[in-house]
């Protein structure tokens, strides 16, 4: 064995992770099965120079960490359902702005206080759609401590790079789950920061970007260059316009960013024996329960392919699309009542059987349970 | 000496601005310009941060790193912006409604953290943006178009509400008296901690009107006979007090501040975790 | 400081008419008309600079330098 | 050790039964080998029952819950009735010797856990240690050094004579049982 | 011509019909464009013996009402996309809660404070997923003043039938626009009124529920019966548990409430004709552009069908597979980037294929445009 | 007399309840029940309203109407009740989170309206339900897992909060002081208008623990031993009321309540539009 | 009047356009016949461009908003300029007299409608009630009684016989245009 | 009103013995054994409630009428 493991929680994965990607402002309000996240926050930020700070409620947090992020610095919260559905108004500022910034959602059985230390995936759609107005967002999930670790690295490189709110949709299961990690040698880790302008550049404006990324390059506060960040729709100047070409503009370039980049965003897992007639599309924490449902069915030679989504939004429909032509039968495994499922049915080609199993009485889907789903659909 | 500061502070090619006719939020952005001159910091360290609102417009116009952030939550980014940066400056421009309605609760545990941030509140004692709807700061039994009847409310003194919440420096200035507000604006700058000016501004599109209390000149004229300076205000009984308006320093102590204290826990970690 | 080698500027492009100016100045130096401000007689100005300080909209201002 | 351990710890709220599978965990990644660890509890965490699982594998780990314990801990009567059925026969159930044994047909061994701690320890909150020490000697899964120093890393410095001492007793406790 | 039409302006039909539903408490902030039903509110219903109160923020109304309602009174605010966003937390209470009432959402441009006085479809998917966890809702949305008028009384009828927050999604260019309406006659309106328990049965419990409905019989605090209610998953007696199996049924049963009753609950006006090849699906103040269109291409002797979605959420899926049935080519017209699109291609059946076109610039769509497109597409 | 008060007013099949042991929010719960008993209302027209925290599942235990509704909104909540059917005696059960953190702003602003409202804030100085982070009446230099380093905020005083936001019937009691808190909860419940009861309770789990305060036996000691009755407290220096909790009303004044005065719109228009 | 008209009043915030717009629906409405009204302006309500449309119809009234207007009136400079463009050449314009009119096949009316409200009426804030007594003086389409109906539905009651005065002065002054 | 006819009763159900009770009582009447209140010595009660009073489970009280 090569270099020692260390037993690490997913919350704590998520903050040293956080770290390492050179997160520095943390702004929060605990809420379980989050609150470790800004528990660790408070203790290792000092120790890095990095600030932490609790602040009232979850509205207060995210316009923290978006002033922090204006302020030039890597900034992020978390929080789980009643504090996402709080923090949407400023989710959508943050779109619109192009403020970079880290928002963890370690999820738990809702709807409402629902269930606090029951894990689920009820929030994945409202990830995507729970701010008002068309917005561009990232969503991406993790699966086990280690993934947690690397990938919330990924939401502030993706954040920073598309300047783009991120959605770190963890759940109960892997935030509070301890495992055995390595952890990654730090010089083989990307870390991506904010493009500035050039210095010389004196027909930059803030709001104007071109180019694959379409993505502006504002520089810090406080940096030299002055200029007006609103929510309203703005020009390029950064100035309040209700001119229906340049709204047409902005809104267009802020999808087009994620959409025509989809390629650079979209990660996933994807196995599919030759003779895999379904293939099950999963994410998250409960994934790793399809993996040993896809286990115990090989050792019943029956071969089931597996899909899982790493990012989650935008949502990988050509992946799925293809998928669907490699097997007759898709089974959608997902902890809440189906909601990943009508994007793979929008996705998925005719002839391609789509089924869901979730769950949403506070458990995780038993392997036994998807094992017999799979036998049920084939 | 206006025309100089605003050649020098404002972005003239958004001028002009969308206030109406005689509202004095156009003075109040004035002033704060007037008394960011007079200071000695380097002035692209300088953030402006609002929320919505008419008052919250000024920010647009200004020419420093400014940020017109959602409706009462500007003391919640500048907040975010101190404490990642806190060489920055940071002043809030905000409305009654935007500070003391949707946004009173970071307006109080700002002031109780005494986080270096300066607020300038354009009280026009309404909900102008919208149309006139009274405010936490409409006096009781005024007019609103959503108090018909006249308000029931009691009205929040921004000034008392800082003050008991926790703010270490406040004072209440008016578009009237454009000196002595630069001056308070000036001196809440200066103060390291949260201070508060609460600026009476005009409205007379709506409150003005709903409430027949003139035209601009009027409401203006009206600060003018009923203004009483914090000092004289001391001297002087509750019943002589009743009707007038209290302006001036009204607070100040010297409580550490909040970044301070936090650069404090940083300091014992500098050179690596011991 | 009130020198009368200042004077009066207006710039009618930014004047909403609000009549502030108008009301405050001591002496009657100003009109409006046409929904804008007017100089009746500049003569009169005492360059107190009420008009300045109490303009919202920064369209009547007193220069030092230049004449009119 | 087989290739795959999984235990289930089981108690009310307060009785550091997670502490004692985070332990169980360390201690197993101290032996080179993977290991995952998990809870669940209620919103009542105070005084609600709680549950920990580890699992210990000579290889990763998938799926992250356990299926079918080999051990079952249980230092509450609420918690060894509910989950004393929820294992197949080949689940060693190792219950406090304060409860009541259910019908069952798995090998159950009663162990005065609790007693031991509060009477020989002195200090009840140490019954996790105690139990783990006894644990790893019913069903050895990691290295009592490993074990020892893992308990270290989890408890105050100031108790680690105690802890250790905790750990020791366990380990007699169920030799003595063995040994019967 | 029969009975006298009155000028009336969207939003004030809002507030009328509401007051004709028997609404009596009405609590909100101001937000544009959905102030005047505010300021009506205000003006009205102390003279109807109701009450209104202006709350801090929108959270505070959302919760006034809520409390309202408990309290016994039909009662709503409303809001638009920022305050929305901001109710969502407690959208999702009041569903796990069952406590009826209706949230007005007059929508305007987006994201953030985006076109405050632009018309706009844009928080259609937020209306139904805004919240987090998987949670019953209804969404219904009119097309003109007089639809305004009867459609809100139809939301609180449907809001005290099941026992669910409705959601009133309206847009600027229905609030804000002014028809001749002949206000109905009263006693033709149908008023629906919450179930009470039997006087005599004492086996009810608040939250048990069963029959058609599934919808459970809570009277009023104050009435004699006391019990509790709480956002955390809870069994009959309203008293939380964590239990697997009474999680299951609670969610089941808030989520089969509104399932098992799709007929009851869903309306919509389908207008195709013999030989159309195309149908527009559409909703809402833009419908009228697409009727419009319409008549033009008949005047081009072009057959186009029309689909507008009365009740947005549930989504009519049956009725839309239907349609795609009927014709080739179906064309959603929405005035956002494209929501409702993405659920008529999942309900569409293969072969049918599905357009969208959509403006997201602050301006309303022009039956020209419609007009050209569907040229386009057949 | 308590065995009595249980059997009368709690649900006893939900007991044992979730407090942790020597929690005070049981002594404060019970209390509460204590001083309804004494009220001489309609025990079916009293609602309990509460947010979320563990002060906040109190109203799960009690056999009245009761509402648990989400984190800080109680008074929102509570306002809308007490509006929509002034009849009904509107009490909020709270936690010094639930009230003074995310829901400071309904707090000041119920308190500015002066509604019937009675508000319990069981302050235990800490997040209990969430694991003992700090919270805006944690003292400065205490611990919480979120201010590992000590606290550096200063601590509101949820009396004076009330009482310099609008409140009209101000007073704290404590775990300790059984009779006279009862006694307090009694009179604020018979006032009419805002009136808030801050409770000092003890969470020995967290707080106690991570601060040395002893368990829960020595933090109900404290209490004993440091409290001031606040009669005593206006002939005492400030000096000698360093580190003394002044128990006992706070503040008492007269002003209308809000629904009462919204009633007079409405009987404006008794027996139709005029 | 035809089976249907539409009318654009466009002007500056605060001329009272849309209250005219209103107005006019309602006196068509009085005339039993069907009327929409609908308005655009910016978030910059306060001195900003704004734009009110009406459409009154014989029959229901599908889509609300103006394909073609019949009559175009302006009262700003920047609302002329800018809507002078959006129409086909049957659209009469009717513009104030203070502003110059931009090169267009349409016909324009110039009418002293701001004049006549400052100096006839003397009160400019009746401009927008003018310029109802002159468009429909140009182009019929309710009846002078039902527009009067109208206005004094909508004005204060203090202000009647001053907006009675300014609806007459209205169509004085068209009728003077007509009669040129 | 501490009259000696008040019985001490103890639940154990609900004990969760926190020691509350056994600290303010004035007399050595408890003590805490295997985590719940145990009575030692019930002709040391003075009747004086305060056990009942702060306990914060309900889980020890007076009563005036039945005997043990
Ligand atoms: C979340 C949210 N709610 C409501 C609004 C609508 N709104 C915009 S400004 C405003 C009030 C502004 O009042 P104030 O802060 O006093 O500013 P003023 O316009 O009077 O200067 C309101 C209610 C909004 N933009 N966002
Ligand atoms: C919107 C939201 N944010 C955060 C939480 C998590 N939360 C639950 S209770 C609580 C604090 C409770 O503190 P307090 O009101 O003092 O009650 P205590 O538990 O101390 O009695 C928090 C932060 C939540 N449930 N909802
Ligand atoms: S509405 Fe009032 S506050 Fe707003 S710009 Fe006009 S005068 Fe000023
Ligand atoms: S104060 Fe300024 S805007 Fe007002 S009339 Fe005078 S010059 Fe014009
Ligand atoms: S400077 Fe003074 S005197 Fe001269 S115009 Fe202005 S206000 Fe009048
Ligand atoms: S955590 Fe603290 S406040 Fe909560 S029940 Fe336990 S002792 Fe009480
Ligand atoms: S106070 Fe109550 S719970 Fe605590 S030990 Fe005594 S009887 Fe038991
Ligand atoms: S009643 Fe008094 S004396 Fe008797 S046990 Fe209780 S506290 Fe002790
Ligand atoms: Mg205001
Ligand atoms: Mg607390």
């Amino acid at each position: 064995m090569s270099s020692k493991r260390v037993l690490m929680q997913g919350n704590e994965a998520c903050l040293e992770g956080a770290l390492v990607a050179g997160m520095r402002f943390y702004a929060g309000y605990p809420i379980t099965p989050s609150t470790e996240i800004a528990e660790l926050a408070a203790l290792r930020l000092p120790m890095e120079q990095g600030s932490f700070i609790q602040m009232e409620d979850e509205i207060a947090s995210i316009a923290a960490i978006i002033g922090g992020s204006v302020a030039g610095v890597k900034s992020m919260t978390a929080t789980s359902g009643p504090g996402f559905s709080l923090m949407q108004e400023n989710i959508g500022y943050a779109a619109i702005t192009e403020t970079p910034c880290v928002i963890v959602n370690v999820q738990r059985g809702g709807p409402s206080t629902g269930l606090p230390t029951s894990p689920s995936q009820g929030d994945v759609m409202q990830a995507k759609w729970g701010t008002h107005g068309d917005h561009p967002i990232i969503v991406i999930s993790p699966t086990s401590v280690l993934e947690t670790y690397q990938l919330i690295i990924r939401c502030f490189n993706l954040s920073e790079k598309y300047r783009v709110p991120v959605i770190f949709l963890m759940d109960e299961s892997v935030g509070h789950m301890r495992e055995g990690i390595e952890i990654p040698d730090k010089s083989s880790i990307e870390i991506i920061d904010r493009k500035l302008p050039d210095e010389g550049d004196d027909t930059w404006l803030p709001y104007e970007a071109d180019g694959k990324e379409m993505t502006p390059a504002i520089p810090p506060f406080g940096t030299g260059r002055k200029y007006h960040i609103t929510g309203l729709i703005h020009d390029e100047h950064g100035y309040p316009t209700s001119n229906s070409e340049k709204t047409n503009k902005l809104i267009n370039r802020l999808i087009n960013k994620i959409e025509n980049n989809r390629d650079d965003i979209i990660t996933f897992e994807e196995s599919i024996p030759e003779n895999a007639k379904i293939a099950v599309v999963c994410f998250g924490g409960p994934a790793r329960s399809v993996k040993r449902a896809i286990t115990k069915a090989k050792e019943e030679n029956i071969d089931v392919g597996l899909f899982r989504l790493i990012t989650i939004w935008p949502f990988p429909e050509k992946q799925i699309a293809k998928l669907s032509e490699k097997v007759d039968h898709i089974l959608v495994a997902e902890l809440n009542n189906g909601q990943i499922v009508n994007e793979v049915k929008r996705c998925a080609r005719h002839g391609c059987s789509v089924h869901h199993i979730g769950k949403i009485d506070g458990t995780i889907l038993m392997p036994d349970e998807i094992l017999a789903k799979i036998k049920e659909v084939i | 000496m206006t025309h100089e500061i605003i050649e020098k502070y404002f972005r003239k090619d958004m001028m002009p601005h969308i206030f109406c006719p005689g509202c004095g939020h156009g003075v109040l952005m004035k002033d704060i310009a007037c008394a960011i001159d007079k200071l000695d910091v380097d002035k692209d360290k300088i953030c402006l941060v609002s929320g919505i609102g008419c008052s919250s417009r000024a920010t647009g116009y200004m020419d420093f790193n400014t940020i017109h952030t959602t409706h009462g939550r500007a003391i919640a980014v500048a907040t975010g912006i101190k404490m990642a940066n806190p060489e920055l400056m940071v002043i809030v421009i905000t409305g009654d409604g935007d500070a003391a309605a949707i946004g009173g609760n970071h307006f109080i545990h700002a002031a109780r953290r005494n986080i270096d941030l300066t607020v300038f509140v354009f009280n026009n004692n309404i909900y102008g943006m919208t149309g006139g709807q009274f405010s936490p700061t409409t006096p009781t039994d005024d007019y609103g178009t959503t108090a018909p009847y006249g308000n029931i409310d009691q009205d929040f003194d921004i000034a008392d509400l800082a003050k008991y919440s926790g703010a270490t420096f406040v004072a209440r200035g008016s578009v009237y008296h454009v000196d002595k507000t630069i001056r308070l604006m000036e001196r809440a700058m200066l103060h390291k901690g949260f201070s508060v000016v609460d600026c009476m501004s005009n409205c007379p599109t709506y409150y003005g009107r709903k409430n027949h209390k003139g035209k601009a000149p009027d409401m203006i004229r009206w600060q003018k006979d009923n203004a009483v300076d914090s000092k004289k205000a001391e001297t002087m009984t509750d019943e002589e007090l009743t009707g007038k308006i209290i302006i001036g320093e009204t607070h100040h102590d010297n409580r550490e501040e909040y970044t301070a204290k936090y650069q404090k826990i940083k300091d014992r970690f500098v050179g690596g975790i011991k | 400081m009130a020198s009368t080698l200042k004077t009066l500027f207006v710039d009618k492009s930014l004047c909403k008419g609000c009549g502030i100016c108008v009301a405050f100045c001591p002496k009657s130096v100003l009109n409006i008309s046409n929904e804008k401000v007017n100089i009746i007689d500049e003569t009169l100005c005492i360059g107190c600079g009420m008009c300045e300080k109490l303009c919202p909209d920064y369209a009547i201002y007193l220069n030092e330098k230049e004449g009119k | 050790m087989k290739e795959k351990m999984e235990l289930r710890l089981a108690g009310s709220g307060g009785q550091g039964v997670i502490l004692g599978a985070i332990i169980l965990a360390e201690a197993a990644l101290e032996n080179d080998n993977y290991a995952v660890q998990s809870q669940s509890y209620g919103p009542e965490a105070r005084g609600g029952m709680c549950k920990a699982e580890v699992i210990i594998g000579k290889d990763e780990i998938d799926f992250p819950k356990i299926e079918n314990p080999d051990v079952l801990l249980a230092l509450s009567q609420s918690s060894l009735d509910k989950y004393c059925n929820d294992t197949n026969e080949n689940c060693m159930i190792i219950a406090d010797s304060s409860l009541e044994i259910p019908n069952t047909k798995n090998k159950v061994m009663s162990v005065p856990i609790i007693e031991t701690a509060r009477n020989v320890i002195h200090n009840q909150q140490t019954a996790n240690i105690v139990a783990l020490g006894a644990i790893n000697t019913l069903v050895p899964m990691v290295g009592y050094e490993a074990l020892e120093k893992a308990v270290l890393k989890y408890v105050p410095s100031h108790a680690a004579e105690q802890n250790k001492k905790a750990l020791q007793e366990g380990q007699r406790i169920a030799q003595s049982l063995i040994l019967q």
